[in-house]
C-alpha cells in the first residue's frame, strides 16, 4: 500500500511539473500581462520600470527557471496585482471555497443517491419520472442561470436569504468558517444549492443507472431468492455495489466543483479562490493563475489518491491487487 | 415477424426511438429550433444587428409593444431597442453554430487521437492516453476560461477554447471502443495483411466507435452551448454587439431586479429549451445504445 | 454588563451569530464595488484604493466634495519661486499609535513611494518632486524638476504614513506584510485598522484623537461586493447600511422603493468620442469596404456632422435611464478651467446629413467604433447608442464594445480610428485633462501622453505650455478656459454625456454629501436625526 | 413419498408495449420429497421464468396470470410479497448459473451467509457461525471456518458455486430451484457438483428442480424430465423412458443433437429453424414450422395426451417402442 501511495505521489509531481510548464508557457505565449496590469495612463518610463520590477524583461526560459527555483523553496511568487505571496493569497481564500464545495457535493451526493436509487428501483412510478425530469433540468440548465433565479426568488422577491457574501464566520483551527454560525449558514444555502443542483442531477442519473443495472443482476436475484428483505437488499447489497462508480464520480466532481465554483462564487460574491482566479484571469495576474492551476492539479491528484484508497477499502478485489 | 430482415438498422433504430414520445417531441423541438436559427434572417421582423433599424426610443419596452418599426414586439425589446424575438432567433443561431462547430471539430480531433492511440499502441498509446486522462480530470470550464482569456474575444477563439476543453471526451470514447475492437481477431488478421494501417483503422475501428461517439456528441454539443453561455455570462464570451443567448441573458440580468424580466428571461427560456431538448434526445440515444439495459 | 458579556461569549462559543441589530447601533457597514489592493496607501493609484486608504491615512492636501483643493495635513502652501513650493504643516496631529505627526513623516512618505509602488503606480503623484527639504518640524520646501503650477493638486492622493512605524516596511518585499498585517498601517486618519482580507472585508475602529474630530461610528466595516445586483440585494436585505455605484438600471426602481434612499451625485467621468486625425487612419472605409482616398475625420464638416448626430437627451433619458447629464466639454462645470462660454450641444440629424453631403460624402461612409463594455457604467450601451445615431445619418457604424483588457492595449497602439472613452478629471483642474489629451504628444514638455488621435492645435499647445508656467491661479484659469473653448470647437474630442453616480442607503438612516470623485468615506457619513 | 410441490396450469406473461409475451403457458407438474426434476428446453422456452415464478420473483412487466403453486400444502399464487418473502430461502431456494455474478463481490462470505440466515431466523453469532460452517462443510468446502471471512474472488469457480449452494441450503428448504448451476463451470467440476447435489438431495430430502438446456447433464441427475417448448410442457416422463423413447418430435430432436448419440464421422443433427417469438404465437402447435411431421392439423393446438407416468403434447406422437 505504501508503494502505491509513493507511486501516486511521483505521478503527481510529474503531472504538476507538466502543468507548470504548460501554464507558464501558455500565459506567456498568448497573453502579455503588462498591457493589462499597467494603467493606460502610464508613461513609457513607468512602463519599463514596472516590466523590470516584475521580471518580465527576462527571457521566458529564465523566468521559468527562476519560478521553479523559488518553487522548490515553497515560494510560488508574488501576485502582480496585490504584491502578496500568491500562496498566502490562495490559501487564505481556500477555506471559503472548500466549505462551499464540500457542503454542496456531499449534500448533492446524499440526496442524489437516495433519489437516484428510488428512481432506478421504481422506474415507472410518477415520483421516479418527476425525479428524472428534475435531473434532466439540473443537467441542462446552465449553472449561472440557476444562480440568478435563486437570487431573484429567495433573496430579492422573498427576502428569505442573503444574496451574496459569506456572512459571519467563526475561527476554528485558525481558519474562518461560516457554517458554524447561523448567519454564515444562511449565506451558504443559496450558493451551495446552486453548486449542488448540477451535481445532484448527475448523482441521480448515476445512482439510477447503477440501480437499474444492479437490480437486474443475479446478485440481487440470488439475495431475493434467499428471502432477504428488500430494505436490506437495497442497503447492504445495492448501495455497496453502486458505490464504486459513485465514489469515482464523487472524487472527480469534487475537483470539477472546485473549478465550477468559479461561476457560483462570481454570482454570489463568495470570497473563495474561484472569484480570485476569475479576477486574476481578467488581469492576467500570472503568478496567481500558475499557482492556482498547479494547486488545483495537486488537489486533483490528492483527491484521486483518496478515492483509490477508499476503493481499496470497499472492494476486496482491489485491496488484493494493491497489497 | 421477420420484418427485421428487410429493415435497415437505421429504421429499426428509429422505430425504437419513436416509442419514446417525449424524446420524439424533443427531437422535433431541436429540429425546429435549428430551422428557426438558420432561417432567422427570413423569419424575424428586424435585423437586430443593423443599427440603422434600431431606435433607442424603443428600448426596454415590454412584450406586445408596437415600436417605431410599426410591428409588434412580441417578446418586448432590449436596452438597445432591439426586437427581442429577433435577437433571440439570431442568438440561437450563434449559440447553435458555436455548439455545432465546437462539437464537430472536437469530434473529429478526438476521434483521430483516440483511434490513433488505440491503433498505434505501445508508448504512443500510453503517453496519449495519460494526457487525455489528465485533461479529463481537469474541469472543462477552467480550461475554457483560461484559454478564452488568453486568446481574446471572438467566435474563432471561443470555438478553439471549447474544442480544447472537449475533445478529450471524444478521444477517450473513441479510444475505448477502438481498443475493444482492436483486440478482436479479425482486426489482428487485417493488420497482418498488406492493407495499409490507416485503412484498417478507417474500415474496422472507426465504424465501431460511431455509436458511443454519437452519444458523446449530443451531450457535448449541449455542453458547448451551455459552456459558451457561461463564458459569455462571465464576460469572456463573444462581443456584446453580436449577442449569443448567453450574452442576451447576461445583458438582461441587471434589469431583472427592476422588473424588466423579459430581457433576460426569454433568452434564458430559449436556451434552456434548446439544451434540455438536446439532452433528452441524447439520453434516448444513449439508452438505445446501452446493451445492458436491453433484454 | 457582566451578563451581557457572558451571553456574548456564550454565543460565540456556540457559534451563534450575535444579533446584527445589537451591535450595529454604532457600526456602519458599507457595501462597495471595489477595494484596496493592499493597505499600503502608496501601492496603487486606483480610485478605490485611495478611497479605502482615506479611512486610515490623511493626505497633505485635501480634495473637497467638488474636487477643489482644501487644507489637509498641510494648512497652507505657496510657491516661493519657479521650482520651490512651501507647505506649512498642521500642528498637534496624532498618529494612531499616539506619536506626533511632523515634517519627517512627509519627507519619508514622499521618498518611500518609488520603492513600494505597484504597477498602477503612485509615482505620478511625486513625478515633479526633485527633493524634499525640512525647514522646521512644521515647514517643508518641495523642490521641483521645473515649474509645477499644479503641484498641490498632485498631492491630493499623497498619503502620509508614520516614518517610525513604516521604516522597516518600505521595500517591495516587506511593505505588504507590514501594512496588511497591521504594524505599519499607522496613519493620522479617522479610523484605525482592525483587519483586512484582500477582496473581502476591511474592518476599522474609530480613532478618538482624530484632528478633524470624533467620527460618528465606533466601528466601520467596508465590504467588497463587486456585483451590482448583489450589492443592492445586500442593502435591501439589511446586510449593509450604504452602497455605492447603484447601476442606472436599478435606479428607476429604487426611486419607487420607499425603504431605500438614493443619493445622486455628479461624477467626474465624461464619456467622449475621439476621432483620429492621422491622414491614413485604419478603421474608416468607404461604404463598400474599400479604402478612402483621405481620412474623412480630418474634415471639420464631417466632425460637426458626427457631433450633430448625437442625441444627448435620448442618451441620458433612455440609455442611462436619467442618470447623467448631456456634456458640452471635457470637464464638469465648476472645475478649474471649464468654460461657461461653451454652448450646449444640439442634435440635428438633417443638418448633419447636409454637412456630410457638403463634405463630399452624400452616401456616407463606414467606420468601426470601439469602446469598453466593462469599465464604466453604461459604456457599452452608450457606444451602441452612438452607433445607431451615426448609422441614421448615413455613417454605417460597426460597434465593438469589448473588454477593457483588450481595448486599452490596442488603443495605446493606435489601432483605432474612432473610439469612445470615459475621462475623469480626477484632480479637478484642466492641466490634468487638456495637458494629457489636447496638447500634441510631446515627451519633451511631458504633455499629450494620451493624445491618441494625433490632434494638434498650435494655439492650444501654446496655451497649455504657458499655463504650466503660470503660478498665478487666476491667470492660469483664464488660459485653460481658452484652451478648452478652442479644443471643443475643433470637435476632435466630442463630449457626449457626464455620468452620475448613485449611492443608496436604508431610508431615513444616513446623510452624507456625494463627492465628485465618487469616494464613499465613512467619516463624512452621519446618522440622520 | 410426500408431495412437496404441486404446480397446476401456471401461466406467466410479460406485458410489454409490443404485446403480451406468454413466457409460461399452462405448465403443470408435481414434485415429491427428495425428487430431482429436470426441466429442459432451448433458451426462451420458459424454463427459467417457470423457476422464477415458483419463487414469486418474476420481474415487472411480468406477472403470474393464473395457476396454482402449492408448496407444502399452501398456494403461493396471490400471496402478498411479505408472505412470499418468508417462504423464499426457507421453504424454497434458488441457485443460479454464474457464481461470479450471484455472490456479492464486495461482501465476505460470512456477511452474505449471515444475511441469508437472518432473513428467517434470529440466532446468536456463535450459532450462526456454527450453522454456516456446517453447511459449507456439507457442500464440500475444505476448512470452512477459516474461509468464512474470505471474499468471493478468493474462491475458484466451483467453490463459489458451492458457497451459493450452501446459502441455498441454510434453512433446509423443501425445494431448490437450480437454474443451469453448472453451465459456467469446467466439465470436471460440473461432474463433481452434479454428484454432490444428487447425494445432498437424497441426504436432506430436499427436492430439486434442475433447469438446463443441456439434456446430458440433466439426465445424469434427474429422475424425471419435463421438456418445455415455447412456454409449454411438450413432454414429461421418467428420465430413462423419455430418453429412450421420446414421443414428441422436439424431444427427439434434442436427443439427436446430443454429441453422445451421434455416430462418429457424421455431422451432428440439428433442429432446423429457431425458437418462435412468443409475441406472435398462433393458435396451432408452436413447433409446427420446425417439425418434419407437421400436417394441416398442426394448425390447431395439440392437447396433452397421457399414459402412465408419461405425457406429451403432439398431434403426431412418435411411436412408442415396445408398446405398440
Amino acid at each position: 500500500m505504501l508503494g502505491f501511495v509513493i507511486q501516486r505521489l511521483i505521478q503527481a509531481s510529474l503531472v504538476m511539473a507538466a502543468m507548470s510548464v504548460i501554464v507558464f508557457v501558455g500565459v506567456y505565449a498568448i497573453g502579455n500581462p503588462i498591457e493589462i496590469i499597467i494603467p493606460p495612463e502610464a508613461t513609457q518610463e513607468i512602463r519599463e520600470a514596472t516590466i523590470r520590477s516584475l521580471g518580465l524583461d527576462l527571457p521566458l526560459w529564465k523566468q521559468y527557471f527562476i519560478f521553479v527555483g523559488n518553487l522548490t523553496e515553497g515560494d510560488f511568487g508574488r501576485s502582480f496585482i496585490y504584491n502578496l505571496p500568491v500562496l498566502e493569497l490562495i490559501l487564505g481564500r481556500l477555506p471559503a471555497t472548500l466549505e462551499l464545495v464540500l457542503i454542496s457535493v456531499i449534500s448533492a451526493t446524499v440526496g442524489g443517491v437516495v433519489l437516484g436509487i428510488y428512481a432506478g428501483y421504481r422506474p415507472d412510478s410518477i415520483i421516479a419520472k418527476t425525479i428524472m425530469a428534475v435531473s434532466v433540468l439540473g443537467f441542462s440548465v446552465p449553472s449561472f442561470w440557476v444562480g440568478l433565479i435563486l437570487i431573484l426568488t429567495f433573496a430579492v422577491n422573498l427576502g428569505w436569504l442573503p444574496a451574496g457574501g459569506r456572512g459571519e464566520t467563526v475561527s476554528l483551527f485558525g481558519v474562518q468558517w461560516s457554517f458554524l454560525t447561523f448567519d454564515g449558514l444562511s449565506h451558504i444555502v443559496l450558493p451551495a444549492l446552486n453548486l449542488a443542483f448540477f451535481k445532484l442531477a448527475m448523482m441521480i442519473r448515476l445512482a439510477r443507472a447503477g440501480t437499474r443495472e444492479t437490480m437486474l443482476t443475479d446478485t440481487i436475484k440470488f439475495a431475493r431468492a434467499a428471502g432477504i428483505s428488500e430494505g436490506r437488499i437495497l442497503r447492504r447489497h445495492l448501495l455497496k455495489l453502486i458505490s464504486i462508480p459513485i465514489i469515482t464520480v464523487f472524487g472527480l466532481e469534487l475537483g470539477s466543483t472546485l473549478a465550477f465554483a468559479v461561476v457560483t462564487e462570481t454570482i454570489f460574491s463568495w470570497p473563495g479562490v474561484g472569484k480570485l482566479i476569475i479576477d486574476s484571469i481578467a488581469v492576467l495576474d500570472r503568478p496567481v493563475m500558475v499557482a492556482y492551476l498547479i494547486l488545483t492539479a495537486l488537489l486533483f491528484v490528492l483527491i484521486n489518491l483518496t478515492v483509490d484508497l477508499v476503493f481499496a477499502f470497499i472492494d476486496p478485489r482491489i485491496r488484493a491487487k494493491g497489497a | 415477424m421477420s420484418a427485421s430482415d428487410t429493415q435497415s438498422p437505421l429504421r429499426l433504430f428509429w422505430r425504437e426511438f419513436s416509442e419514446n414520445k417525449f424524446a420524439v417531441g424533443s427531437l422535433v423541438v431541436v429540429v425546429l429550433l435549428a430551422v428557426v436559427a438558420f432561417l432567422a434572417p427570413l423569419l424575424v421582423p428586424q435585423d437586430p444587428y443593423n443599427l440603422e433599424l434600431l431606435s433607442l426610443l424603443d428600448a426596454r419596452r415590454p412584450p406586445g409593444f408596437v415600436g417605431s418599426g410599426g410591428y409588434v414586439h412580441v417578446l418586448g425589446t432590449d436596452p438597445q431597442g432591439r426586437d427581442l424575438l429577433s435577437a433571440i432567433f439570431y442568438g440561437l443561431r450563434i449559440s447553435i453554430i458555436i455548439g455545432l462547430a465546437a462539437g464537430a471539430i472536437a469530434l473529429v480531433l478526438g476521434t483521430i487521437v483516440g483511434i490513433f492511440a488505440a491503433y498505434a499502441g505501445g508508448w504512443i498509446e500510453t503517453v496519449l492516453m495519460r494526457v487525455i486522462d489528465l485533461q479529463l480530470s481537469f474541469p472543462a470550464i477552467l480550461l475554457a476560461l483560461v484559454l478564452v482569456a488568453l486568446l481574446g474575444q471572438g467566435k474563432g477563439q471561443l470555438i478553439a477554447a471549447l474544442v480544447a476543453a472537449q475533445y478529450a471526451y471524444f478521444a477517450r470514447t473513441a479510444y475505448g471502443a477502438a481498443k475493444a475492437e482492436r483486440r478482436k481477431d479479425y482486426v489482428e488478421a487485417a493488420l497482418a495483411t498488406p492493407l495499409a494501417g490507416y485503412k484498417v483503422a478507417v474500415r474496422h475501428l472507426l465504424p465501431n466507435c460511431m455509436p458511443p461517439l454519437i452519444v458523446v456528441a449530443t451531450v457535448q454539443i449541449a455542453n458547448a452551448i451551455s459552456l459558451e453561455a457561461t463564458l459569455s455570462f462571465l464576460g469572456l464570451g463573444l462581443p456584446v454587439t453580436e449577442p449569443s443567448l448567453g450574452m442576451l441573458i447576461s445583458n438582461g440580468f441587471p434589469y431583472m431586479m427592476s422588473g424588466r424580466y423579459w430581457i433576460s428571461v426569454f433568452p434564458g427560456i430559449a436556451l434552456i429549451i434548446l439544451i434540455v431538448a438536446i439532452n433528452v434526445v441524447g439520453d434516448q440515444i444513449r439508452d438505445q445504445f446501452n446493451p445492458r439495459l436491453r433484454k | 454588563m457582566k451578563a451581557k458579556q457572558l451571553l456574548a461569549s456564550l454565543a460565540v462559543a456556540l457559534g451563534v451569530a450575535v444579533s446584527a441589530a445589537g451591535v450595529s447601533a454604532q457600526t456602519l457597514t458599507m457595501g462597495v464595488r471595489g477595494g484596496p489592493e493592499s493597505l499600503d496607501p502608496h501601492y496603487s493609484a486606483l480610485g478605490s484604493h485611495a478611497e479605502a486608504a482615506k479611512h486610515i491615512f490623511d493626505t497633505l492636501v485635501w480634495s473637497g466634495d467638488d474636487l477643489q483643493i482644501e487644507p489637509g495635513l498641510a494648512t497652507s502652501w505657496k510657491p516661493l519661486n519657479e521650482t520651490t513650493w512651501e507647505f506649512k504643516l498642521r500642528e498637534g496631529v496624532k498618529f494612531h499609535d499616539g506619536s506626533t505627526f511632523d515634517a519627517e513623516d512627509v519627507k519619508f512618505s514622499i521618498e518611500r513611494i518609488p520603492a513600494v509602488s505597484g504597477p498602477t503606480t503612485t509615482t505620478i503623484y511625486v513625478r515633479r518632486v526633485e527633493s524634499v527639504e525640512i525647514i522646521d518640524p512644521y515647514t517643508i520646501h518641495i523642490h521641483t524638476n521645473g515649474p509645477a503650477a499644479t503641484l498641490p493638486y498632485d498631492f491630493v492622493r499623497l498619503f502620509i504614513v508614520s516614518a517610525e512605524a513604516a521604516k522597516d516596511y518600505s521595500t517591495k518585499e516587506t511593505a505588504s506584510a507590514g501594512f496588511n498585517g497591521g504594524p505599519a498601517a499607522v496613519g493620522t486618519g479617522p479610523y484605525k485598522l482592525v483587519s483586512w482580507e484582500p477582496k473581502g472585508d476591511l474592518v476599522l475602529e474609530r480613532f478618538d484623537d482624530y484632528w478633524r474630530g470624533k467620527g460618528a461610528w465606533e466601528k466601520v466595516i467596508r465590504k467588497e461586493i463587486p456585483n451590482d445586483s448583489a450589492r443592492l440585494a445586500a442593502l435591501k436585505a439589511g446586510q449593509v447600511d450604504i452602497i455605492n455605484y447603484v447601476s442606472s438600471v436599478d435606479y428607476l426602481a429604487l426611486q419607487r422603493d420607499s425603504s431605500v434612499d438614493a443619493v445622486v451625485g455628479d461624477s467626474v467621468y465624461i464619456m467622449n468620442l475621439q476621432l483620429d486625425q492621422r491622414p491614413d487612419t485604419p478603421k474608416v472605409y468607404a461604404m463598400d469596404g474599400s479604402k478612402l482616398a483621405e481620412n474623412p475625420l480630418q474634415n471639420p464638416k464631417v466632425r460637426e456632422a458626427i457631433d450633430l448626430a448625437i442625441d444627448r437627451e435620448t442618451m441620458v433619458d433612455i440609455v442611462l435611464e436619467g442618470l447623467g447629464k448631456p456634456a458640452n466639454q471635457m470637464m464638469p462645470a465648476g472645475f478649474f478651467g471649464s468654460s461657461e462660454k461653451i454652448p450646449a450641444r444640439v442634435h440635428d440629424s438633417a443638418k448633419a446629413k447636409a454637412l456630410l453631403a457638403e463634405a463630399g460624402y452624400p452616401d456616407g461612409f463606414q467606420m468601426d467604433l470601439y469602446c469598453t463594455s466593462d469599465r464604466l457604467p453604461g459604456d457599452g450601451a452608450i457606444c451602441q447608442g452612438l452607433g445607431q445615431m451615426f448609422s441614421q445619418i448615413g455613417i454605417k457604424t460597426n460597434v465593438n464594445a469589448i473588454s477593457k483588457t483588450v481595448y486599452f492595449p490596442a488603443q495605446s497602439r493606435l489601432e483605432y480610428s474612432v473610439f469612445m472613452n470615459g475621462w475623469g478629471t480626477l484632480t479637478g483642474e484642466a492641466s490634468y485633462t487638456l495637458g494629457a489629451l489636447a496638447h500634441s504628444n510631446d515627451p519633451d514638455v511631458k504633455m499629450g501622453a494620451f493624445n491618441r488621435v494625433a490632434y494638434k492645435n498650435e494655439k492650444v499647445d501654446e496655451l497649455m505650455e504657458k499655463g504650466a508656467m503660470t503660478l498665478d491661479a487666476d491667470a492660469r484659469r483664464a488660459l485653460y478656459e481658452e484652451a478648452m473653448e478652442l479644443t471643443m470647437a475643433d470637435r476632435v474630442y466630442i463630449p457626449v454625456v457626464q455620468l452620475q453616480t448613485v449611492w443608496a442607503t436604508k431610508a431615513g438612516k444616513l446623510s452624507f454629501p456625494p463627492r465628485f470623485d465618487e469616494d464613499t468615506l465613512a467619516f463624512f457619513i452621519k446618522p440622520k436625526g | 413419498m410426500t408431495l412437496v410441490l404441486d404446480v397446476q396450469d401456471l401461466c406467466t406473461s410479460f406485458h410489454t408495449r409490443a404485446g403480451v409475451v406468454k413466457a409460461v403457458n399452462g405448465v403443470s407438474f408435481t414434485l415429491r420429497k427428495g425428487e430431482v426434476l429436470g426441466l429442459v428446453g432451448e433458451s426462451g422456452s420458459g424454463k427459467t421464468v417457470t423457476g422464477f415464478s415458483l419463487l414469486g420473483l418474476v420481474d415487472a412487466p411480468g406477472r403470474i396470470d393464473r395457476g396454482r403453486i402449492v408448496l407444502n400444502g399452501q398456494d403461493l399464487v396471490g400471496l402478498p410479497e411479505r408472505e412470499l418473502r418468508k417462504r423464499r430461502g426457507r421453504d424454497i431456494a434458488m441457485i443460479f448459473q454464474d457464481p461470479i455474478a450471484t455472490l456479492n463481490p464486495l461482501l465476505s462470505i460470512r456477511t452474505q451467509m449471515t444475511m441469508a440466515l437472518d432473513a428467517h431466523a434470529s440466532m446468536g453469532r456463535a450459532a450462526a457461525e456454527k450453522r454456516c460452517v456446517e453447511v459449507l462443510e456439507k457442500v464440500g468446502i475444505p476448512d470452512p471456518r477459516s474461509r468464512l471471512d474470505n471474499y468471493p474472488h478468493e474462491f475458484s469457480g466451483g467453490m463459489r458455486q458451492r458457497v451459493a449452494i450452501a446459502i441455498a441450503l441454510l434453512h433446509n428448504p423443501s425445494v431448490i430451484v437450480a437454474d443451469e448451476p453448472t453451465t459456467a463451470l469446467d466439465v470436471s467440476i460440473q461432474a463433481q457438483i452434479l454428484h454432490e447435489m444428487r447425494s445432498l438431495a437424497q441426504e436432506t430430502g430436499t427436492a430439486l428442480i434442475w433447469i438446463s438446456h443441456d439434456l446430458a447433464t440433466v439426465s445424469s441427475l434427474a429422475t424425471r424430465l419435463l421438456v418445455m417448448y415455447a412456454g409449454r410442457v411438450v413432454e414429461e416422463g421418467p428420465t430413462a423412458e423419455v430418453l429412450n423413447n421420446p414421443r414428441h418430435p422436439y424431444t427427439r430432436g434434442l436427443i439427436d443433437s446430443l454429441p453422445a448419440t451421434a455416430e462418429p464421422g457424421k455431422p451432428l443433427s440439428q433442429i432446423p429453424g429457431t425458437t418462435p417469438s412468443l409475441l406472435s404465437l398462433g393458435q396451432g402447435c408452436p413447433f409446427k414450422p420446425r417439425c418434419t411431421y407437421a400436417t394441416d392439423i398442426c394448425d390447431t393446438a395439440p392437447a396433452l395426451s397421457a399414459v402412465t407416468k408419461r405425457a406429451w403434447r403432439c398431434h403426431h406422437p412418435l411411436a412408442m417402442e415396445g408398446a405398440a
